[in-house]
């Protein structure tokens, strides 16, 4: 079978999915082990398809066997970049499944079997999403994430969720119709939806790929992945969304939503329209790094004035969202913003995974959802407080934590090319990140222990839960942190990876005149 | 040049101490065990550097790169042992061994809360600390600064009350806020323009056409980037942080913290720019009149301090331009003298902040003001005190004078005659800080110790020293810096392989 | 494709949506919706597209009115604009 | 201007139309204060799209993308008497005599994806009535306001 | 404000959009890039579609052939978008009563329900007569009407579904006019939503069933061994047919699952 790798890292989620909602209605223990199996599965498949792509190069794959013609099926790829990010899917994933595990007698409990098949349909939106090689293939999946991303969200028991979740479901179908109208100019024009071909097609006729056809398809397909990853000023939605809905599925689609629509913004850049586009439209891509500034701002200012913790990890979501977008479209003459922003991509899968699981972890175990609710943390439970402590840091970007080295090649990028306002954004928000993460050090660390070592009173939607599940909840909690850490230390043989697949990708020289 | 040599020993010698926190955290009820594992993590740590210095003497070098090497254009980590990271990496080193035992008496005589998380994050800050002195590149450099900065963030807000959290604030503010909006873009800018950040060989920036702006630019943006150097106007945070426990104040804001600043600023002047196109640039003299002016600031203030701790912190403030200045100077003298000076002033310093707690321990007492006549009751300590206040002000016989020998001889090679009249001013000012310590501490008469003398009871009743455990400490290391008055050869070897080896040409 | 009756059945398309957006009565509002369902399944159908006529014959004019209608009935009939 | 309606317009009338129709509902999904409204408007939006997408595939003069049995026959027989292989002039069937049938395939999976969102809509329409007694938008966030604490 | 803002953006989106259609290929333009491909990429895949749809699935409706087999990939996430409706319909508005909750809610269904509410117990009046008698006879025939079309995809237009649709569409007349109860009677809750998982299932697995001859997922052709079909054509032709059972299956029980939770708010007691 392993030469069906890529395809059952798919599939493998959608078969949970389908046995949990089939025989877990009858029996809700059945639910976990079923989820926990098929991601585990799919998990091994993207090492395995890592390890490939490591050793012999990028892998296609042709569902159906319609290889050829080429373009008349549709093609799985995978390469330096997404399948590093399946892996990336895949443990983010499995932390967070682990945390949300759900137990009999917690209310709606009849409801969980029907959470797990949202879960795991949502995983296999993520991975079709990253590994498919077909423009309109993106869409469908990308319906598929949303429409379980609303349904998630909407679980939450707060009001406000429903409401998140309505405007999220607007915004999110406004902007995935976008992406559609962009791929029906790009299909209008070259008549093929295979992203190689149509690559090829726009390299053999220059006359289409500067007619204003191609140019509205690549507008439109921009604006739809900027609104699904609430790019600035198409952000409003995010805050609310992701911070109203149960932690269990926060925990999924915070660190991830987000960053497989920037990846698909940089897939469709580079393996669609080609790198040209930001280097031959200068103006265009100033506009656009401009338009990533911009979003740094916003996010760290919004951040700034955040008493919530959850509402401030979302806002920073939006800052790291400029970081990439920023990073991408440098287009600096080594591919280094490019490099940055993908490696970022990683990076900030795994730290904004460890924050959001930390947060979860201080609504549940200790009902912390505001900051000075987290007063004397680090001595009511030393290794959340240092996990956290590991995520904060690697969100400042301190060395070795991964945060920093992203940033490393990203400023290296942008001093390249000269966009020193990026620079100025990218540093003051890391000085921002670091005001906000050691406020709330000072307050875990200098802050009394509340007398009563109870939890507070539970906040609404995140029930206080018996002291046996929080193994359940602070392991995926430390392993994160650990990843996040190892994710930095070892960054050497990503980078290399990722420098591969760009090179051979955007055909510069590697490095260095 | 040199021939480099493989080895994994700068590796061992940093984690030695990292390994060392495992255990300090298993032993965290067994207080002895605990304090054992810190002291023989110093001694491996020191074995491990004493087994390079030969090599080192030998005029090698002692490579490491780990995570590829930089064919691909990306920067690996490399350590890389050299004659300057050999000074600092022997004087962390050979001090931690005391610090600690003094740790262990001054922690215990105080009855210290969370003695645990001290020793942890002291052992990953001196980790920290070799990391730097045995960077190979700037990269490497920076991570480990940045370690640092962080790892002695809990040991000065050790206290955990009001001001410690202020002191622990604006320490931070200023070191990791200048370290992130300096440092990174313009070691970013440094690999841009030469596409290397390695140490090794020549000058980094050698061979690239900077511009007078540009130079200026990026030798700013470094001195005060790695602004654990306290070149004024960003000095502040060493005062403030003068809250910590004593050990802490004097491994760390005396020796480990403060050095590492001078000691990247050092790696600056010689490594990135290369004391030729600092000259060339005439960008130096900048450099030169900031230290000269730190200096003589720094001093006068120490004057005016009646705490005795913040009196230290501005005369470490005041010395550490003496390296800068002096590094800055471009001469031969000079930059060997500002390299000695780094382990001299190291010694002595290190004996002042020692005796500083010591008083503390034994009486309480904060305040120079308050020491009246406490030489009669605890004159080990005093006489330490002595020592080092002379060793820190540069008089024979002790190590000091050596170090401000050469560097004045190096002003006057350069023609500066201004700054070599800052170097013997503020030569002046520290003696007029220190000496009325000594002086009150033997002379003046203590109030309420004239009762016990007019029943002509022997003042050896009065007898109060610190604990053992604090007094052999500070003894040692005043004995040590007489003794490097006498047998600088290893520090004065050391610093020519630098001159000799690292720069172009003597 | 018969163009003048595309173009006929266009122009009614247009003028189906208005009034389905105008229409202050959701319940009228939908079956003006229902209405625009089924003549855009008469343009696919004239465009000789018969799948998507017919998918969108029973979708978009049958079961999406029907499921509209539904909530309608179950919430407020009335709407501001 | 007649000449300008016959060389611009008429041409492309299914694309202006659909610009109208998109125009039309993406106003009604963002500017629409009732969200049955909003949910109007963004399903009419979707039906543009469809709308842009099927007029790419037709053809003048062509029709249902169906393949009778008998010429499929002989294309079968056409290969398997060799000959020329596909494209060839010879080759009984003429892609010209059939609309575009790839349009009608991605457009009947936009038309599915376009119900399954609008049940979901419906549905959250009806829990946001339950909790709180309107569809207006503007109510709704006022009410959000006062209840500002409830995290 | 709100409608300032959105006339703006709807009015710079339709002016990018028109500035491109000036240039758009011919409308009916038989040699349209997407009609007839473009020189520098590979065959139009349309033109392939239409020549060799017949030749190798034997299937005439070439648009049935492509969506269940050259595209099947899609159409198998377009059938799990179905099932995550359903489901998210479900998580959204199922409210599942404990006994305790029972009369509390139920007067807040009363106090809260639109004005057209009628439930089963005031429905047996007269107009059950005649709605009754036309459903006894148009269900049926709607029901047969969608199998037809399920089975009948083939040669003509239909397929999984429309057929679906129409099913399930019958089902909700049954709600409508015999109220919900009995339509759920003949329906159950955790039948369908076992059924709508099952229908995906059947779909994937039958795209699986290749793997284990050794060829890419949903490759039908590898079931010609295993189905007795001479040659490949046909057993694309059946797997086709298999792979729509399953979207009808999944669409049927959807469609009803939709109707009934948003028809009763989550409730599956009373109905319209």
């Amino acid at each position: 079978m392993s030469e069906h790798l890529p395809v059952i890292v798919v599939l493998a989620p959608l078969f949970g999915a389908v046995i949990v909602g089939f025989f877990g209605s009858r029996d809700r223990r059945l639910c976990f082990p079923i989820a926990l199996t098929a991601l585990a599965l799919s998990f091994i498949c993207s090492i395995g398809v890592v390890h490939h792509v490591a050793t012999v190069g990028a892998w296609d794959y042709f569902v159906g066997g319609w290889e050829s013609p080429h373009g008349v099926g549709i093609q799985l790829r995978a390469d330096g970049v997404n399948s590093l990010l399946l892996l990336a899917i895949a443990v983010v994933a499995l932390l967070a499944l682990v945390y949300s595990i759900r137990q009999d007698g917690e209310k709606d409990a009849e409801k969980s079997p029907f959470f797990y098949v949202l879960f795991l349909l949502l995983c296999v939106g993520l991975f079709g999403i990253t590994i498919t090689g077909d423009a309109f293939n993106v869409y469908v999946l990308i319906e598929i994430t949303a429409l379980t991303s609303y349904g998630l969200v909407a679980m939450g028991s707060s009001r406000r969720s429903r409401v998140a979740a309505f405007q999220y479901l607007v915004i999110g179908t406004v902007g995935a119709s976008f992406y559609l109208i962009g791929v029906g100019y790009l299909y209008l024009a070259v008549g093929s939806l295979n992203m190689a071909d149509i690559r090829a097609i726009l390299a053999a006729n220059p006359e289409i790929a500067n007619s204003r056809i191609v140019g509205t398809a690549l507008v439109f397909i921009l604006l739809g992945v900027w609104t699904k990853m609430s790019l600035f000023p198409l952000h409003g939605w995010l805050p609310n969304a992701y911070s109203y809905c149960p932690s269990g599925s926060a925990n999924l689609m915070a660190p991830l939503v987000t960053k497989v629509s920037v990846y698909v913004m940089i897939r469709i850049l580079f393996s669609v329209f080609g790198l040209g586009v930001i280097t031959e439209n200068p103006g265009w891509s100033e506009l656009v790094v401009l338009i990533a500034v911009g979003s740094i701002v916003a996010g760290s200012v919004m951040a700034l004035t955040q008493r919530e913790i959850k509402k401030m990890l979302c806002c920073l979501i939006v800052a790291e969202v400029g970081y990439m977008v920023g990073g991408t479209w440098l287009g600096d003459a080594g591919r280094w913003g490019l490099t940055g922003s993908m490696y970022h991509i990683l990076a900030d899968a795994m730290m904004t995974s460890c924050l959001f699981l930390a947060a979860g972890v201080f609504a549940k175990q200790f009902g912390a959802t505001r900051l000075e609710h987290l007063s004397g943390l680090f001595r009511r439970s030393p290794w959340v407080a240092g996990a956290f402590t590991l995520g904060g840091l690697a969100m400042i970007g301190v060395p070795p934590m991964c945060g920093f080295f992203s940033k490393f090649y990203l400023i290296r990028g942008a001093i390249e090319s000269g966009h020193w306002l990026y620079i100025v954004a990218l540093l003051g928000s890391s000085l921002v990140n670091a005001i906000l993460f050691f406020r709330i050090f000072e307050i875990a660390y200098f802050g009394e222990v509340p007398e009563s070592s109870e939890p507070f009173e539970p906040s609404e939607g995140e029930g206080a839960t018996p002291r046996r599940y929080a193994v359940w909840r602070t392991a995926p909690l430390l392993i994160a942190a650990a990843l996040t850490l190892l994710l930095g230390i070892f960054n050497r043989p990503v980078i290399d990876l990722i420098r591969g697949t760009v090179v051979e990708n955007t055909g510069i020289v590697s490095m260095e005149e | 040049m040199e021939n480099s040599i493989h080895s994994y020993l700068p590796l061992w010698a940093c984690l030695s101490s990292l390994a060392a926190v495992p255990l300090i955290l298993l032993f965290r009820r067994e207080t002895f065990l605990r304090e054992a594992v810190t002291i023989l993590a110093g001694i491996a740590k020191l074995s491990f550097v004493l087994a390079m210095l030969p090599i080192i003497l030998q005029g090698n070098m002692i490579e490491l790169t780990l995570f590829g090497d930089g064919s691909d254009g990306l920067v690996p980590i490399v350590f890389r042992v050299d004659g300057l990271g050999m000074v600092f990496a022997l004087v962390a080193s050979i001090l931690w061994i005391p610090t600690s035992i003094y740790s262990i008496g001054y922690m215990r005589g105080l009855k210290e809360h969370s003695q645990t998380r001290f020793y942890v994050f002291f052992a990953v800050s001196l980790f920290a600390t070799l990391g730097v002195a045995f960077a190979g590149n700037l990269l490497t450099l920076y991570v480990f600064y940045e370690i640092l900065s962080l790892s002695t963030w809990p040991l000065v807000t050790h206290h955990q009350d009001a001001e410690a959290r202020r002191g622990g604030r604006s320490y931070l503010v200023h070191l990791l806020g200048t370290s992130i909006a300096f440092v990174i873009p313009a070691m970013i800018y440094v690999w841009v323009k030469s596409g290397t950040l390695d140490f090794g060989g020549q000058a980094i920036l050698a061979d690239t056409d900077l511009s007078y702006v540009q130079g200026l630019a990026l030798l700013l943006a470094f001195a005060f980037g790695f602004s654990k150097g306290a070149l004024m106007p960003l000095h502040s945070w060493l005062p403030s942080a003068m809250v910590a426990p004593t050990p802490v104040s004097a491994l760390l804001h005396a020796v480990a913290v403060v050095k590492v600043g001078v000691f990247c600023i050092i790696r600056t002047v010689l490594n990135i720019f290369g004391m030729d196109l600092l000259g060339g640039l005439g960008i130096d003299l900048v450099l030169c009149w900031i230290a000269a002016i730190t200096l003589v600031t720094a001093s006068l203030i120490a004057l005016t301090q009646d705490n005795l701790k913040r009196m230290l912190a501005f005369s470490t403030i005041g010395q550490l331009s003496y390296i800068i200045l002096g590094i800055a100077l471009l001469t031969e003298h000079a930059a060997l003298g500002s390299i000695l000076h780094i382990a001299m002033h190291a010694f002595g310093k290190i004996t002042l902040f020692f005796c500083a707690g010591a008083i503390f321990v034994a009486t309480g007492k904060k305040q120079i003001s308050e020491l009246n006549g406490l030489g009669r009751r605890m004159p080990i300590t005093f006489a330490a005190f002595a020592i080092g206040a002379a060793s820190v002000t540069g008089l024979p016989p002790m190590g000091g004078f050596l170090s401000k020998l050469y560097l004045v001889w190096g002003a006057a090679e350069a023609h500066q005659i201004a700054l070599l009249c800052a170097f013997l001013i503020s030569a002046v000012l520290n003696g007029a800080y220190f000496f009325p310590v000594v002086y009150r501490a033997f002379f003046l008469p203590e109030p309420e110790m004239d009762a016990i003398h007019a029943d002509g009871s022997c003042c050896v009743s009065g007898w109060r020293e610190a604990p053992l455990l604090c007094v052999l400490p500070l003894a040692f290391t005043a004995i040590g810096s007489i003794l490097l008055f006498f047998f600088p050869s290893t520090f004065y070897d050391l610093a020519s392989i630098v001159l000799h080896g690292g720069v172009a040409n003597p | 494709m018969i163009l003048p009756l595309d173009i006929i059945l266009l122009i009614f398309l247009v003028i189906a949506a208005v009034l389905a957006l105008k229409l202050r009565d959701l319940l009228s509002a939908t079956m003006v919706f229902s209405i625009y369902g089924f003549l855009i399944c008469l343009i696919w159908a004239e465009m000789g597209a018969v799948d998507v006529a017919f998918t969108e014959a029973t979708v978009g004019a049958g079961i999406s009115g029907a499921l509209m209608i539904a909530t309608i009935f179950k919430t407020a009939r009335k709407s501001s604009d | 201007m007649m000449e300008w309606m016959k060389t611009t317009i008429v041409p492309h009338f299914n694309f202006w139309i659909y610009v109208v129709i998109m125009m039309l509902g993406l106003w009604a999904a963002i500017g629409k204060n009732n969200l049955i409204k909003k949910l109007i408007g963004l399903s009419i939006f979707q039906t543009a799209i469809l709308l842009l997408y099927v007029s790419m595939g037709v053809k003048e003069g062509a029709s249902i993308p169906i393949v009778d049995e008998t010429m499929g026959e002989a294309a079968v027989d056409f290969m398997a008497q060799g000959g020329g292989g596909a494209g060839a002039t010879a080759f009984p069937i003429n892609p010209d005599l059939f609309a575009n049938p790839l349009p009608h395939v991605l457009m009947l999976t936009a038309i599915v994806v376009g119900v399954a969102t609008l049940g979901v809509a419906l549905a959250l329409c009806q829990v946001i009535f339950r909790d709180f007694g309107t569809l207006e938008e503007p109510e709704i966030l006022n009410q959000i306001k006062t209840i500002q604490d409830d995290v | 404000m709100q409608k300032l803002f959105a006339t703006i953006a709807v009015i710079i989106t339709g002016a990018i959009l028109l500035n491109a259609v000036e240039d758009f290929p011919r409308f009916g333009d038989p040699h349209s890039p997407p009609n007839s491909g473009v020189s520098g990429g590979s065959v139009s895949s349309s033109v392939h579609y239409l020549q060799n749809t017949y030749l190798d699935t034997r299937v005439p409706n070439v648009v049935t052939a492509v969506l269940a087999d050259y595209r099947g990939y899609d159409t198998l996430f377009e059938t799990a978008v179905i099932l995550t409706a359903g489901i998210a319909v479900f998580a959204i508005l199922r409210v599942v009563r404990r006994e305790d909750e029972e009369e509390s809610a139920g007067s807040e269904e009363k106090a809260c329900s639109g004005e057209f509410s009628t439930s089963d117990s005031d429905g047996e009046g007269r107009h059950r007569v005649v709605v009754g008698t036309t459903c006894r006879v148009v269900v049926p025939l709607a029901q047969l009407f969608g199998f037809y079309i399920i089975a009948h995809g083939h040669p003509s237009p239909g397929g999984g579904f429309q057929g679906g649709v129409v099913l399930g569409t019958s089902f909700i007349l049954i709600a409508l006019a015999a109220g919900l109860g009995s339509a759920l009677g003949r329906l159950r809750e955790d039948m369908y939503l076992r059924l709508a998982c099952l229908g995906v299932f059947i779909y994937a697995g039958i795209g699986l069933l290749s793997l284990f001859f050794r060829r890419n997922f949903l490759d039908y052709g590898a079931l010609s061994g295993l189905l007795q079909t001479g040659g490949e054509e046909m057993a694309r032709s059946h797997g086709i047919f298999g792979v729509e059972l399953g979207v009808a299956m999944t669409v049927t029980t959807v469609m009803f699952a939709l109707f009934a939770n948003l028809s009763t708010r989550g409730e599956l007691k009373g109905g319209l």
